[in-house]
């Protein structure tokens, strides 16, 4: 009874926190200096009829709440995020290619960045005061301290013979889907390389360090002492017991920090002009394009909000107490 | 009713007990070298920062040399993409991101520190409210949040401060409420309330003394994370207007400087934003791990317990002669 | 020959600011099939630290010697390794707080199994079956077999812990402490459990407390520990009426009854520190029949009688006189 | 030390030894955290009523002890009366005055007049205030003593009082630099400053060693007598309660079901709940084995009460007429008139 309770709440202030940030993201762009309405609706080179129906769509000269009830409307109902000034295509579709490159180049990047952290923190913490913990720790905070951007420089700097380190030569956006021969998948493995292994770099740290701090916590928890009196050898209580229990926090850092690395991967995607949804944020930055930067904030947050009701739902999973 | 024996285990966590008086801040910077080389680190660049502009051999704006000109005797680290001297650029480039990192750390203080102290003392629907405030806060993609902030409201140094400030608080005030929430459960705490004293008193008396250290090891750890962010706002192009490490990095990446093979263009301030970050973590650990050393002893590491070689004298007068022998 | 048996147990722990706690100076006891041996003391006389080292279970930090039989044979000196095989199989244990002697996220049922299959004594369904008895004979309902630790009450999960500690039939079971964080009556439940499971099956109880009553109305011989060194050991009875060290008389004293007008009197003072070298006899300061070569000489464990045994001067001097008072 | 005598009841006066706290009918409940769905489906909030009707009175000078397994209400009662705790019903009457509502600014005053002494010694003193400031505090609160100075002879009396002598020694040290002993007795030498006439102490000895506890319950003791001190202890020590305390009330979930002078209850129990605990109760002497009458199971969940008697189910002598009948406290026939039992067979 009490456990399903404790789902239902997560589910609501998911979608709380999802309408809230539509809110926001709503009246953030009403707040433009000068005559922000027609911002929306002033694509540079849109031909007035495109410019009348996108008036019409979002009533962008009705009073402001009736505005939000067709801004909800067309969101929810339609996906219509507007028209992008720069190639007045709809925002919506402009984003869905761009967040497939995204995913694929995070999900590697990360992936690296877990198995990394995960095992330099596990030997910092079983080695704890010695030699490798000294070594994982210290390094842990240096690419944790080292700007993202700074480390994609340095790639390049490193590896710029050896690897392409500009975007996909043939901008091909759509990652999984199509065809692509095997030459087009080696092309775009290859440009992944580099952006992948800076975001590794920039993420590996935090892990590290918050795996090797939850192991030191599990390690000194009184059930390991009475794992250790029934005689079981040390790999066995680690792996059955310490890891097991460690697994909680470590699990749900990994489902929080997802939600971010979305966002975070903004400077590795413009360091190699990958073309991801960061750098559809950076030109729409440079380029004032509105609507484009509207859509990207609301696909970030909802990605945010997606992996933190991932991380709820795996710590509910993995600790039987969850009653609250 | 619990009469459970003081938690001292004899002999092993001996060390949990705090052993000399005197502020706890201070005792940190006596007993642990990682604090101190913290310290050292960011006071060299406060240092760099405040004397910086005076003492730069050339300007900061106006090139004075070539274009990526190799360090020489000249230049010392040498010029970036537009003939700037690198080191000028630094020093009054470092000024400009401490500013950034310090104030906006100081905004997320007052505001994370005030809502996690109100929350975290006064409980019930007041804490339940700035909670969920505080969790929305959470949710949303900081940097993203700036880069947007920052497009619609124009970039300026009092924008990027508060824009930073007011997104970092959120850590600020969870940790600072939670403190505050333990230490309102005390006992001394119960019992100075049994006593009449008025909540005002218990605040600053008891429960602000307690906190305090934290709260600096937190604001510490935030300066990083702001000096972090302004760089990536300056790499986005809505960063602080003027000089600043962060500016450097972006200058010299859309220069390409990489490419040029001119990494005197972007190491220095690359490396500079590390240390200085590296400078406040360690700091900020130090102290948060000196408050709580909740890391208990470990009952299970690749070290064990250890066998006393040299023969111990017996302790025990026997009667029975044979046992002497077996020993 | 004892079926267990503890000679010139010592540790001792390397302080993390340097000097070393010498937290048991020279233990000698034994316990025999189906006895009961109390070991008891106040809080940092050492008591939990032998029983941990009876198992090996101590920190990197310690540092052991002496030697453990059981049936004779030497489990001690081989280190953590070689004791792996005795442990819970010989020798068993349960601690203190029960409450986090489970690990909290596994079923109560899953790990009374884990030690019977790994020593092998049993696998699969009959492990299982085995469990569900052990939780039976322990008054536990066997479905309990499926639930978590955190839903079981305080005393529940007292139970589940010796049936734990049943699991691969060992021939000696260590408690620390086992009642002290429980209400009386549920302790009488504890109580009488441990003494029915050494009448019914032979098994020999080693109880670590510092609650005389319980030791007088559980205990057939007790050990009375001061400053990490046996005081004084003899049946129990003894111990009351023909204590042969002050300090035994004097902790009986200090302890209430439930009838009798006896006047209830606190020792002065407190414990010596153990990180220091030790001169004359540790409870010299603290002792109300001290004379000159107590301050001296440190007094030996004598044998006064029959399995009775003291460190104390005034055994060669004036035995009579020590237990006038509580008889 | 003068001490305003408040209102008309003074301690002593001369119509015997008029009560100086009295409680009638205590009740303090607690909601129970109600699930989703229950709150979607209105379903009435159920509580849990940690004291359900308690009375007792004590006197200038007497020492009552409250004894009772955990969850019994024992410490939600010292919490009420100490007004710590929301009274959901009933009346606490301090020196003949009433308490029990009274507003923060009225009662804080009379705060000066109940102290409590909690259990733990190693949390009830603030880890950064040294031992001078943590005694002077309650008298910068309510005012006492005009200058720093007779502050400051204040807390040397105070100290020496609770046998820290010589007080100089003890003054400016930090809590962490004191045994568990000494942290108590600085935390009653803090409540003595007020000159208290009523100290509620919550398990005082409970965490410390065997050698320290009678140190401070003689202290407790002594300053009662001298002090004309009404002290109420909180303990589920029974030898301890038998030994140190004029009357002793036995609590079982939320309800006193026995009450009275100790020697007559410790001696001459009349509740099968008492006869009970006083008989698993272990004796020094190995030769005192007496039968202990073990009951089975532990204190139920206060939530949902069993009806009549609520110590019916585990009650080794319990009738069918003990399903129904819910005992009010009455004085057995061959037992003095103030002791008395909640049970149908008195």
């Amino acid at each position: 009874m009490r456990r399903t309770d404790y789902v239902i709440k997560r589910i609501f202030f998911a979608v709380m926190t999802v309408f809230v940030a539509i809110t926001i993201n709503f009246l953030l762009f009403r707040a433009l200096p000068g005559s922000a309405v027609t911002n929306f609706a002033r694509a540079p080179h849109a031909s007035p009829e495109l410019r009348a129906t996108l008036t019409h769509e979002f009533g962008l000269d009705q009073p402001l709440w009736k505005q939000y009830a067709l801004y909800l409307n067309q969101l929810v109902f339609h996906g219509n995020m507007g028209i992008s000034f720069a190639d007045n295509q709809p925002v919506t579709s402009e984003l869905a290619g761009k967040l497939k490159n995204t995913i694929g180049m995070v999900f590697v990047g990360t992936f690296l960045a877990i198995v990394i952290g995960v095992v330099t923190g596990f030997l910092a913490a079983w080695r704890r005061g010695g030699a490798v913990d000294h070594a994982s720790t210290s390094s842990a905070i240096v690419f944790y301290a080292l700007p993202t951007q700074f480390i994609g420089m340095m790639l390049i700097l490193l590896f710029a013979s050896v690897l392409p380190t500009a975007g996909m030569r043939n901008q091909v956006n759509a990652f999984f889907s199509g065809g692509s021969t095997w030459s087009n998948l080696k092309d775009i493995g290859l440009h992944m390389i580099l952006p992948a292994v800076t975001l590794a770099l920039t993420l590996f740290g935090e892990y590290t360090l918050v795996v090797r701090s939850a192991m030191l916590e599990t390690l000194g928890e009184d059930y390991v002492l009475t794992a250790r009196a029934k005689g079981l050898p040390q790999r066995r209580i680690v792996v059955s017991h310490a890891l097991r229990n460690a697994m909680l926090p470590i699990a749900t850092l990994v489902a929080l920090s997802l939600g971010f690395i979305v966002a975070g991967a903004i400077l590795v995607e413009i360091v190699f002009s990958w073309p991801g949804i960061g750098q559809a944020v950076y030109e729409a930055v440079a380029t004032r394009d509105y609507p484009m930067l509207q859509g990207a904030f609301l696909i970030l947050t909802l990605s945010v909000v997606f992996f933190n009701f991932i991380a709820d739902l795996l710590y509910f999973k993995l600790d039987p107490r969850i009653t609250e | 009713m619990k009469t459970v024996e003081p938690a001292v285990v004899e002999g092993t966590a001996l060390e949990a007990r705090p052993s000399r008086g005197g502020h706890p801040i201070v005792r940190v910077f006596r007993e642990r070298p990682s604090a101190v080389l913290g310290l050292s680190l960011v006071l060299f660049f406060v240092l760099v920062a405040i004397f910086g502009p005076a003492l730069a051999p050339y300007s900061w704006t106006q090139p004075s040399g070539a274009v990526f000109a190799p360090p020489s005797a000249q230049h010392l680290l040498g010029t970036d993409g537009s003939g700037v001297d690198v080191l000028s650029e630094m020093m009054y480039g470092g000024r400009t991101s401490l500013i950034v990192g310090f104030a906006a750390a100081l905004v997320a203080m007052i505001v994370g520190g005030g809502i996690g102290l109100l929350a975290g003392y006064s409980g019930g629907a007041t804490d339940v409210g700035l909670m969920r405030v505080t969790d929305y806060f959470l949710v949303i993609p900081d940097l993203v949040l700036m880069i947007v902030i920052a497009t619609v409201f124009g970039p300026s140094l009092s924008h990027v401060i508060l824009v930073i400030g007011l997104l970092l608080w959120t850590t600020t005030a969870r940790i600072v409420r939670a403190q505050v929430k333990s230490i309102r459960e005390r006992v001394y705490v119960r019992r100075a309330r049994s006593l009449g004293a008025s909540h005002r008193r218990i605040v600053f008396q008891h429960i602000l003394p307690q906190v305090a250290p934290l709260l600096i090891a937190t604001t510490v750890l935030t300066i990083a994370y702001a000096i972090f962010d302004e760089s990536a706002l300056a790499f986005l192009g809505v960063g602080v207007p003027g000089v600043s490490w962060g500016t450097m990095l972006e200058h010299a990446f859309e220069r390409t400087a990489m490419t040029e093979g001119a990494w005197w263009a972007f190491v220095p301030p690359g490396l500079a934003i590390g240390l200085v970050v590296i400078g406040c973590y360690l700091m900020g650990q130090a102290i948060e791990d000196a408050l709580n050393p909740r890391l208990r002893v470990a009952h299970l590491s690749i070290r064990t317990w250890r066998i006393r070689k040299a023969p111990a004298a017996t302790t025990h007068l026997d009667p029975e002669p044979d046992r002497e022998e077996a020993v | 020959m004892s079926l267990l048996e503890v000679r010139d147990l010592q540790v001792w722990f390397d302080l993390p600011h340097g000097g070393r706690l010498h937290a048991v100076q020279g233990m000698n006891f034994a316990v025999d099939v189906g006895e009961r041996l109390g070991l008891v003391g106040e809080s940092g006389c050492g008591k939990t630290t032998a029983l941990l080292a009876l198992m090996g279970l101590l920190p990197p930090s310690a540092e052991v010697d002496g030697t453990v039989l059981i049936d004779g044979t030497e489990i001690l000196r081989g280190g953590e390794d070689a004791m792996r095989a005795y442990r819970w199989t010989d020798v068993a244990m349960v601690f203190q707080g029960a409450m986090n002697a489970f690990n909290p996220v596994k079923t109560v049922g899953s790990q009374i199994v884990e030690p019977m299959e790994f020593h092998g004594t049993a696998t699969g369904a009959v492990a299982k079956r085995e469990a569900a008895d052990l939780l039976e004979l322990v008054g536990i309902p066997a479905a309990a077999a499926g639930r978590y630790p955190h839903e079981f009450s305080g005393g529940m999960r007292q139970r589940a812990a010796i049936a734990m500690a049943l699991a691969c039939g060992p021939k000696v079971l260590l408690a620390d402490e086992p009642t002290t964080a429980l209400d009386v009556m549920v302790q009488a439940q504890i109580l009488e459990l441990l003494v029915s499971l050494t009448r019914d099956l032979g098994l020999a109880v080693i109880l670590v407390t510092h609650d005389l009553p319980v030791v007088a109305q559980v205990c057939d011989r007790a050990v009375v520990m001061y400053a990490g060194r046996t005081a004084e050991s003899g049946p129990i009875d003894t111990l009351f009426h023909d204590p042969r060290h002050p300090y035994t008389r004097l902790l009986f004293e200090a302890t209430p009854d439930l009838i009798g007008d006896a006047e209830v009197v606190s020792i002065p003072g407190a414990p010596p520190r153990l990180d220091r070298p030790l001169v004359g006899c540790p409870f010299e300061p603290r002792c109300d029949r001290a004379f000159d070569r107590c301050k001296v000489d440190t007094p030996r464990l004598a044998v006064v009688a029959a399995r009775h045994e003291a460190a104390c001067h005034l055994n060669d001097v004036a035995p009579a006189g020590i237990g006038s008072g509580v008889g | 030390m003068s001490h305003a005598v408040s209102a008309d009841v003074g301690p002593g006066s001369p119509m015997g030894r008029a009560d100086l706290l009295q409680v009638h009918d205590l009740v303090v409940r607690y909601p129970v955290r109600r699930g989703l769905m229950e709150a979607i489906r209105r379903r009435p909030r159920r509580f849990v009523s940690a004291v359900d009707g308690v009375s007792l009175s004590v006197a200038p000078g007497e020492m009552l002890a409250i004894v009772g397994e955990s969850g019994c209400g024992k410490t939600s009662t010292a919490q009420a009366i100490l007004r710590m705790v929301e009274t959901t019903s009933g009346a606490i009457e301090l020196g003949g005055r009433d308490i029990t509502h009274l507003g923060t600014k009225d009662l804080r005053p009379i705060r000066r007049d109940m102290q409590m002494v909690y259990q733990d010694p190693y949390e009830s003193l603030d880890p950064r205030f040294r031992v001078r400031r943590a005694v002077e505090e309650p008298m910068v609160v309510h005012g006492i003593g005009s200058s720093r100075a007779e502050r400051e002879r204040l807390t040397i009396e105070a100290l020496e009082r609770v046998e820290l002598a010589p007080a100089d020694l003890f003054i400016d040290r930090y809590p962490h630099e004191l045994s568990g002993g000494q942290r108590q007795r600085v935390a009653i030498a803090a409540s003595l400053v007020l000159d208290p006439r009523l100290l509620l102490a919550d398990e005082p000895v409970s965490m410390l060693d065997v050698s320290v506890r009678a140190g401070i319950l003689t202290l407790l003791d002594q300053l009662r007598r001298d002090g004309d001190m009404a002290i109420v202890m909180i303990t589920h020590d029974l030898s301890t309660a038998a030994h140190f305390s004029d009357r002793i009330a036995v609590m079982y979930l939320g309800r006193i079901v026995e009450e009275g002078p100790s020697r007559s209850v410790i001696r001459d129990p009349q509740h099968p709940y008492t006869k009970a605990l006083l008989s698993v109760v272990p004796k020094r002497d190995p030769r005192e084995r007496g039968d202990p009458q073990i009951l089975q199971g532990e204190t139920p969940n206060p939530v949902d009460l069993p009806t009549g008697c609520r110590f019916h189910p585990r009650c080794p002598v319990a009738e069918d007429r003990c399903r129904t009948i819910d005992p009010e406290l009455r004085a057995a026939g061959h037992t003095p008139s103030d002791h008395r039992a909640a049970c149908v067979l008195v």
